[in-house]
């Protein structure tokens, strides 16, 4: 039989007005296993810390019961006291006699009787309670970004910054996302290169930041604080050691293509920068447009690279490096126009989405900033706005809000009417949702002072008629079915998460939603965390949301990267799953249960008389594992189980209460 | 001869909602019966329906489990397994003849000192009137 | 034609000659004459004995953790194969055992039989009014023999119970398939008995199984020959946490029973063993079905006896019914 | 101002929706129905008003509404719903709850002969089957 | 192929030379399409009510009929193919429904076994399109043809899934297999107004002049459908135009099926050109497609 203590507090009056502190020690004194009782005026003070410490080195108890406030309040203050006093924090156990005894009962009696039966069941636990030791783990402080768009260098900045290696992933091959893409920002106006390429350079020649652009995470194993991922380099066909970015052989290529960067709205050369401003500034042959590719002739750029760096036969390779945490910041993609056949499925030239606009309105992209329609090249003199084009939208599964679009639509008419000042710009929108700083009267700017026509209701259809595109829209405030004939059509299509993040996801065991969108690990406290611990979200992989919440966003997922890297190792809570492996059958049941993927299957070997037996059993990774127990109850024969919340001490804490 | 029958409930408090509202109940000096008593755990997906079992057995008149509303289990899942079992479990038992009434589920966040109180009340009042439970309990 | 009892002999010899197979598990004659038990060929001549027919037999899947664990484990060669018998109730139950881990489909030759139901010998003798002397079985009718005259009964009359409530005539998939003929049984959800308890009152509940249950004898049969009890080591046997406690009581029959059945819970395949087996006749399958029923209509589970590789309640749905 | 007391109005609400199998508060009044409505301009009330009425629990003004009447039934509008609401079947619900108080829109005889006798038998079938 | 065939009640009367088309036509190309016996009206609207079956009963006999005879249901006027193959979608799903219609009509559970067709779906299945463009044996060269869909072949898409609902192209391939041009005009798709005109002409005004205007922008010399009420009230709608706006130039509509005897190289007379509203022999005539049988 353990030695255990008693402690009973008064708090003051608080308790001790409505239980009977005395007669609850006296009690406790008598029952079985307590080698000790006692209650005193106030515990939590330091003599009465002092008292608990001297008693369980006196007494060379086994264990002790505090019968005071909430555990909430002052759990760690007393197993801070006993750790002190060489007694495992683990073998205290706090129960609960003020909140939820004297505060909410009125019958002394009553209350008396209740706290004695939650003081005896405590005993009973604390009897089965065992020694736990929190586990050291080690750490590696390094990250990996994943994502160069302005979330990914933010974080990749900040902690770089803090001191530690940074390997920044980015599948294109430069950095810079989306933003890079963009004309001006709102509500400022101010040009998005401008703000953005001071970030880019620093990034390029940040010492601590590896960059690694072309490349894709591939593969991911360990868990948090020893991680370790193959980085997918994809070949350029130009060595960018010798590169010395002079561009001749984008200028002599004789091949012209479509720019991915410039979303179909301009041409690049088949060896090429994506633009002018571009980290790395380095060349990059696509392989399905070039020449030689094709037909094996050509070689015009190695013709005229004054440093011989064209390389043809470049392979992809496969980079392994060893990490302490992940942040992904893996971006957005627009809903692709063929899906809204309404609004012509991509098959009018003149129908474009926000970042075609973006294009044409940037001052560096093919029209050099003045608005001019793809088809064409006329200047647009009406212009209509479609406002949620897949969003909020159940039938193409997309019923979120994509959250930007208000604000971006905003800004694209002020940005034409800035240009075309006779030029006519509606937009139909459903709601305007423009909470933020400055951004209602930005919009209320574009209406008031920019003439921009806001109609509220949803387009029915989209067609070409006469040259002109015909836009079937409706007035839902004056009930009025609107026909207007555009010049260009720019539609506010949803914002959906990059098409490779479900894969990403599983290949870092990070989960998604339906959408594809990563899951944080709790939807207001823990943000920037994803389920799995060690890997943290920013920006717009983990939802829609605009710059200044990115910025904000990656900057959390920054501090709480540098924070973990703060310590030497890792300290992981004992009171976690463990797993008795001579009961365990192996039949994984608990496995899908788990929300931190902490249980995997292990072959241990198992010596029975003379024969050594292999089998399969449920390991825990310590290290993953969050302690909520709900594998114990998937587990039949009680193989798993729950250190400081045991089977065993639940049990026994239940029997001492129904009595 | 007219003791009034005290009935004996248990109560499974999850420590992130329900037993943090439990607190609240108690910071807010809300008052309920004295015939209810917790037992902390970190997740209403921890209870084991043997758990319930065994209070009947070992002389619980009414068992209460409470947990996080839905979507907002601290481990995110843990309440929704929860909800799959005591469906069942409940179902299970009232079928051999335990009444149904004597086990309950609520969603109690931290902040529902409130609803924790009336809960509360409203379960003891339910098991006073349904009186003891003998069935499956063990003879003393 | 050649029978399955013919069919199977030659498929046997093929199996042995051939060295695929280490074990054939398949029924022989029991004691009496109607009975049939396990048997175990290790060659081709041991495996002369066996036969298949229509009577009621004991359940095989259980046999392959003691055949097949050690080989599971990596402990034995790994291409050692076992040859087993198998109806569809037999293959829900191997497919328990693939899905919880405990063997391997690779080292299972599954030797399928298509079955319309077993017959009852019990239900025979009861209408023919004394005990048969012979009991011949053809497509549809059973003729029971008895001292002076013969009982023509059509088969759906003999039928064994839990065959009625079968929810798969032949397995699902096999490497040999005995004969080609696909089982007329109808698939027949019956859940009229679990209905019948539900509308009684809980106080006539409560007494119907507390004396079920007081006949238990806690023998642990109906564990030992359920696929779904597959435990390394069982609850019951472990002393810390004693969820069980020795004491012969109807509340700690009530916990035995409430255990078993939810261990089995979203796991059971409707087999009808774990009742075959139980010497005092408990209807355990009464308290099975119930939770198969539940489960398949809080859950959307259309057919809650297959193993699928996550248990209805290894899992949720956000739109699970909210009511108690 | 409605004749209906609140519990009357709701019960209508719910036989509407009843009827329809829709959900009347499904909607959020974007308009994508008006806007590509071809029988729109005809109507007294707007599709997506229609709706609306019924939301505010107008359900009196919303079956003095010629609109259900105007509706060709051409589901142009439950393809786009974003919402998937089948405006045609609440239209529908409107109808038959008109047509079985006996109050239909026409009766045979009321239909020229000349229409009869021009219109295509589908067209006819199709008529009665919607307005009486 | 075989199918079993359901002309609706207007092909018999109205229409015949819709009818006798799609007979001669299909026997060229191999479709063979075999009338159910005994067929009944289909009830020429989809019931939108939940709480009542009676609009189910008569497709759904037609339906279990055709099952009966083994094989899938090819009909071709739109609002035929519509009610069918909702109805057929609706007893496949629900099984309340579908013991309640075979309850009361006292016949076998039928639970959407079958297929229903539309005829340019049969065609479709099978490379109707490529055999016509080989069986054509006189391509309609230079004949801008408008195809105007209306609304129940392509709504809702969801049950119907017989084509993209806003971009439809089915009847484009089949103008393309016959050798004409298919003209791009964006009304093809939006309603006529159906039975509304029962009430009043007037009321479908709007709706039917859009699509015409819209045809004739694009320079259609012929209006091609499959459904009896849009050629009805589009006709209707043309008498009127042409009396109130001399600008306005009538187009000829026809039944797909017509324009296919004629690529087929039946004899003009059987075209049934004759019985159309506005005839389409001097513009067929004017791009030498035909030389004889003008009124």
């Amino acid at each position: 039989m353990k030695k255990i203590g008693v402690f009973v507090c008064w708090c003051g009056l608080n308790i001790s007005s409505t239980v009977d502190v005395g007669k609850a020690s006296e009690e406790l004194k008598n029952y079985p296993g307590v080698f000790y009782a006692d209650d005193y005026k106030y515990l939590c003070s330091d003599p009465g810390q002092e008292l608990i410490k001297k008693t369980i080195i006196d007494n060379k108890l086994e264990g002790i019961v505090v019968a005071a406030c909430s555990p909430n309040m002052h759990e760690s203050t007393f197993r801070a006291a006993a750790e002190a006093a060489g007694l495992n924090p683990y073998r205290v156990e706090i129960t609960n006699i003020r909140e939820q005894t004297s505060w909410v009962h009125s019958n002394k009696e009553d209350a008396t009787i209740k706290a004695i039966q939650l003081i005896k069941a405590t005993v009973e636990k604390v009897k089965k309670s065992e020694d736990l030791f929190p586990q050291q783990i080690p750490l590696t402080k390094k990250v990996l970004v994943i994502g160069g768009g302005i979330s990914g260098m933010t974080v990749a900045l900040e902690v770089a910054e803090a001191g530690y290696p940074v390997i920044l992933v980015e599948k294109e091959p430069q950095i810079g996302g989306n933003m890079a893409k963009l004309s001006e920002t709102f509500p400022t106006l101010d040009c998005a290169s401008c703000i953005l390429t001071p970030k880019t350079a620093e990034v390029g020649r940040h010492s601590n930041i590896t960059l690694m652009t072309n490349s894709e995470v591939v593969e991911s194993s360990g868990y948090f604080g020893n991680f370790t991922v193959k980085i997918k380099r994809k070949p350029t066909f130009v060595d960018w050691e010798k590169c010395i970015g002079c561009m001749l052989c984008q200028e002599k290529c004789p091949k012209k293509t479509n720019s991915d960067f410039e979303h179909g709205m301009g041409k690049r050369k088949a060896i090429s920068v994506a633009f002018p401003q571009a980290i790395p500034y380095r060349p990059i042959i696509n392989e399905k447009e070039c020449i030689y590719f094709k037909t094996g002739k050509c070689k015009m750029c190695v013709k005229v690279c004054p440093v011989d760096c064209i390389e043809f036969e470049q392979l992809e390779n496969i980079v392994e490096e060893n990490i302490g945490a992940i942040v992904v910041a893996s971006g957005y993609e627009l809903l692709p126009k063929e899906k809204l056949s309404e609004y012509g499925q991509g098959k009018y030239a003149d129908v474009i989405d926000g970042m075609q606009f973006e294009r044409i309105a940037s001052a560096s992209g093919p029209t050099e900033g003045v608005i001019r329609r793809p088809s064409d090249g006329k200047i647009p003199q009406s212009i209509v706005f479609i406002q949620c084009a897949g969003s909020r939208d159940n039938q193409k599964d997309r019923p979120y809000c994509s959250k930007i679009c208000c604000m971006y639509t905003a800004k694209h008419a002020m940005l034409y009417k800035h240009q075309v000042h006779d030029g006519t710009a509606t937009v139909f929108y459903m709601d305007i949702r423009a909470g933020g700083k400055g951004y209602e009267e930005f919009v209320q700017r574009a209406i008031e002072d920019d003439h921009v026509l806001y109609l509220r209701g949803r387009v029915a259809r989209v067609y070409e008629e006469d040259g002109k595109l015909v836009v079937l829209g409706v007035d839902t405030l004056s009930s009025e079915q609107v026909r207007i004939e555009a010049d260009l059509v720019v539609l506010a299509t949803a914002v959906i998460p990059s098409e490779k993040a479900k894969v990403l996801g599983q290949t870092l065991k990070v989960g998604t939603d339906a959408y594809g969108f990563f899951n944080e690990a709790h939807p207001k406290l823990r943000p920037v965390e994803s389920m799995t611990k060690g890997v943290f979200l920013a920006g717009c992989a983990q939802a829609p949301r605009d710059i200044p919440e990115t910025v904000s966003q990656a900057t959390g997922a920054a501090a709480k990267v540098i924070t973990m890297f703060s310590k030497n190792h890792l300290v992981s809570d004992p009171q976690v799953a463990k797993v008795n492996e001579k009961i365990c059958v192996g039949c994984l049941q608990c496995e899908p249960i788990c929300p931190y993927k902490a249980i995997e299957p292990e072959t241990i070997e198992v010596r029975i008389g003379h024969t050594v037996e292999k089998r399969q059993v449920a390991t825990i990774n310590k290290g993953l594992c969050q302690g909520c127990g709900a594998c114990s109850v998937a587990c039949r024969s009680g193989a798993m189980n729950l250190s400081g919340f045991s089977n065993e001490q639940i049990l026994e804490e239940l029997k001492a209460l129904c009595l | 001869m007219s003791v009034k029958f005290k009935p004996n409930i248990i109560c499974f408090a999850c420590n992130w909602c329900s037993y943090t509202g439990a607190d609240m109940a108690g910071t807010s000096r809300m008052k309920y019966p004295a015939t209810i008593k917790i037992i902390r755990v970190p997740c209403s997906g921890r209870v084991n329906p043997t758990f319930i079992m065994k209070a009947y057995q070992k002389g619980a008149d009414g068992v209460l489990i409470a947990g996080c509303h839905p979507g907002d289990c601290h481990y995110n899942s843990g309440n929704y397994f929860a909800k799959r079992r005591f469906l069942l479990a409940t179902r299970f038992m009232n079928y051999i003849g335990i009444d149904a009434k004597r086990l309950r589920m609520e969603w109690i966040s931290a902040a529902e000192g409130v609803k924790f109180a009336r809960v509360m009340a409203e379960f003891s009042e339910t098991i006073s009137e349904l009186g003891p439970n003998w069935r499956a309990r063990e003879e003393v | 034609m050649m029978t399955m009892t013919e069919k199977m002999r030659e498929q046997v010899k093929e199996l042995f000659v051939n060295n695929e197979i280490k074990l054939f598990i398949g029924f022989e004659k029991g004691f009496t004459k109607f009975s049939r038990i396990p048997a175990f060929a290790e060659n081709y001549d041991e495996a002369k004995k066996m036969i298949i027919d229509e009577f009621e037999t004991p359940f095989l899947a259980k046999y392959l953790i003691r055949e097949l664990e050690e080989v599971a484990a990596g402990i034995v060669e790994k291409s050692e194969r076992v040859a087993i018998l198998t109806r569809g109730c037999d293959y829900l139950g191997i497919r328990r055992l693939i899905v919880d881990n405990i063997i391997l489909r690779e080292n299972i030759v599954i030797v399928g039989i298509p079955c319309d139901g077993l017959i009852d010998v019990k239900k025979a003798n009861k209408l023919l009014g004394e005990e048969a002397r012979e009991i011949t079985i053809d497509e549809e009718n059973v003729i029971a023999k008895g001292k002076t005259e013969n009982k023509i009964i059509s088969k759906a009359e003999v039928v064994l119970d839990r065959c009625r409530q079968c929810i798969m005539c032949e397995p699902k998939e096999s490497d040999i398939m005995l004969a080609e003929k696909t089982a007329n049984v109808k698939k027949n959800k019956d859940y009229s008995k679990i209905e019948e308890i539900e509308k009684m009152s809980a106080k006539e509940r409560y007494e119907f199984w507390s004396r079920q249950f007081e006949r238990c004898i806690r023998c642990f049969a109906c564990r030992d020959a359920c696929t779904a009890c597959n435990c390394r080591k069982c609850i019951f046997d472990i002393t810390e946490p004693e969820m069980l406690e020795k004491t012969v009581a109807t509340s700690e029959q009530f916990m035995f029973h409430f255990i078993r059945a939810f261990h089995v819970a979203g796991r059971c395949s409707a087999c009808g063993e774990c009742e075959r087996v139980c010497p005092v006749d408990i209807p355990l399958g009464l308290l099975n079905g119930k939770l198969r029923k539940d489960i398949e209509f809080l859950f959307n589970v259309e057919e809650a006896g297959i193993p699928s590789e996550i248990e209805p309640l290894g899992e949720f749905k956000l739109d699970d019914p909210d009511e108690w | 101002m409605s004749t209906k007391t609140k519990t009357e109005i709701a019960s209508m609400i719910k036989r509407i929706e009843l009827i329809s199998g829709e959900s009347l508060f499904k909607c959020y009044q974007c308009g994508k129905c008006t806007a590509g409505c071809v029988m729109a301009d005809e109507m007294d009330i707007s599709p997506y008003k229609v709706i609306r009425m019924l939301q505010l629990g107008l359900v009196e003004k919303a079956l003095k509404s010629e609109s259900m009447w105007i509706c060709a039934a051409c589901f142009a509008c439950r393809e786009r719903c974003p919402k998937e609401v089948d405006l045609a079947k609440i239209m529908e619900a409107l109808r038959v709850i008109q047509i079985r108080e006996g109050k239909p829109l026409i009766e045979p005889d009321q239909v020229d002969d000349k229409v009869i006798e021009e219109m295509p038998q589908q067209g006819i079938v199709s008529g009665f089957r919607k307005y009486n | 192929m075989k199918y079993s065939y359901f002309p609706g009640c207007t092909l018999h009367t109205q229409t015949k030379n819709f009818n006798d088309s799609i007979k001669s036509t299909s026997a060229i190309l191999d479709i063979e399409l075999e009338e159910l016996k005994d067929w009944q009206c289909c009830g020429a609207v989809y019931p939108l009510t939940t709480d009542s079956a009676m609009g189910l009963v008569s497709p759904y006999r037609s339906l279990q009929k055709a099952h009966e005879c083994g094989n899938n249901l090819v009909t071709v006027c739109s609002a035929c193919y519509n009610v069918l193959k909702r109805t057929n979608l609706t007893v496949a799903n629900d099984g309340e429904i579908r013991t309640k219609l075979s309850n009361y009509m006292d016949v076998d559970e039928y639970a959407g076994e079958s297929k229903v067709l539309h005829l340019l779906e049969a065609m479709r299945e099978n490379n109707g399109f490529g055999i016509i463009k080989e069986k054509t044996i006189n391509p309609l060269k230079g004949l801008k043809v408008a195809p105007y869909y209306g609304c129940l072949l392509l709504r809702p898409s969801k049950e119907l899934k017989f084509d993209d609902p806003e971009n439809p192209t089915i009847f484009e391939e089949f103008i393309k297999s016959i050798g004409a041009v298919a003209v791009d005009f964006p009304n093809r798709i939006e309603c006529c107004g159906a039975y509304v005109s029962i009430t009043s002409q007037r009321k479908v005004k709007g709706a039917s002049e859009s699509i015409l205007k819209s045809a004739s922008n694009r320079e259609a010399d012929i209006i091609i459908t499959s459904c009896p009420l849009c050629y009805h009230n589009l006709a209707k709608e043309q008498e009127r135009l042409e009396k109130d706006d001399y600008t306005f130039k009538p187009i000829p509509i026809l039944y797909f099926t017509q324009l296919l005897a004629l690529a087929l190289g039946l004899e003009v007379e059987s075209c049934g050109f004759e019985s159309n509203k506005i005839d389409a022999r001097p513009i067929l005539k004017s791009k030498g497609l035909i030389y004889r049988g003008d009124a």
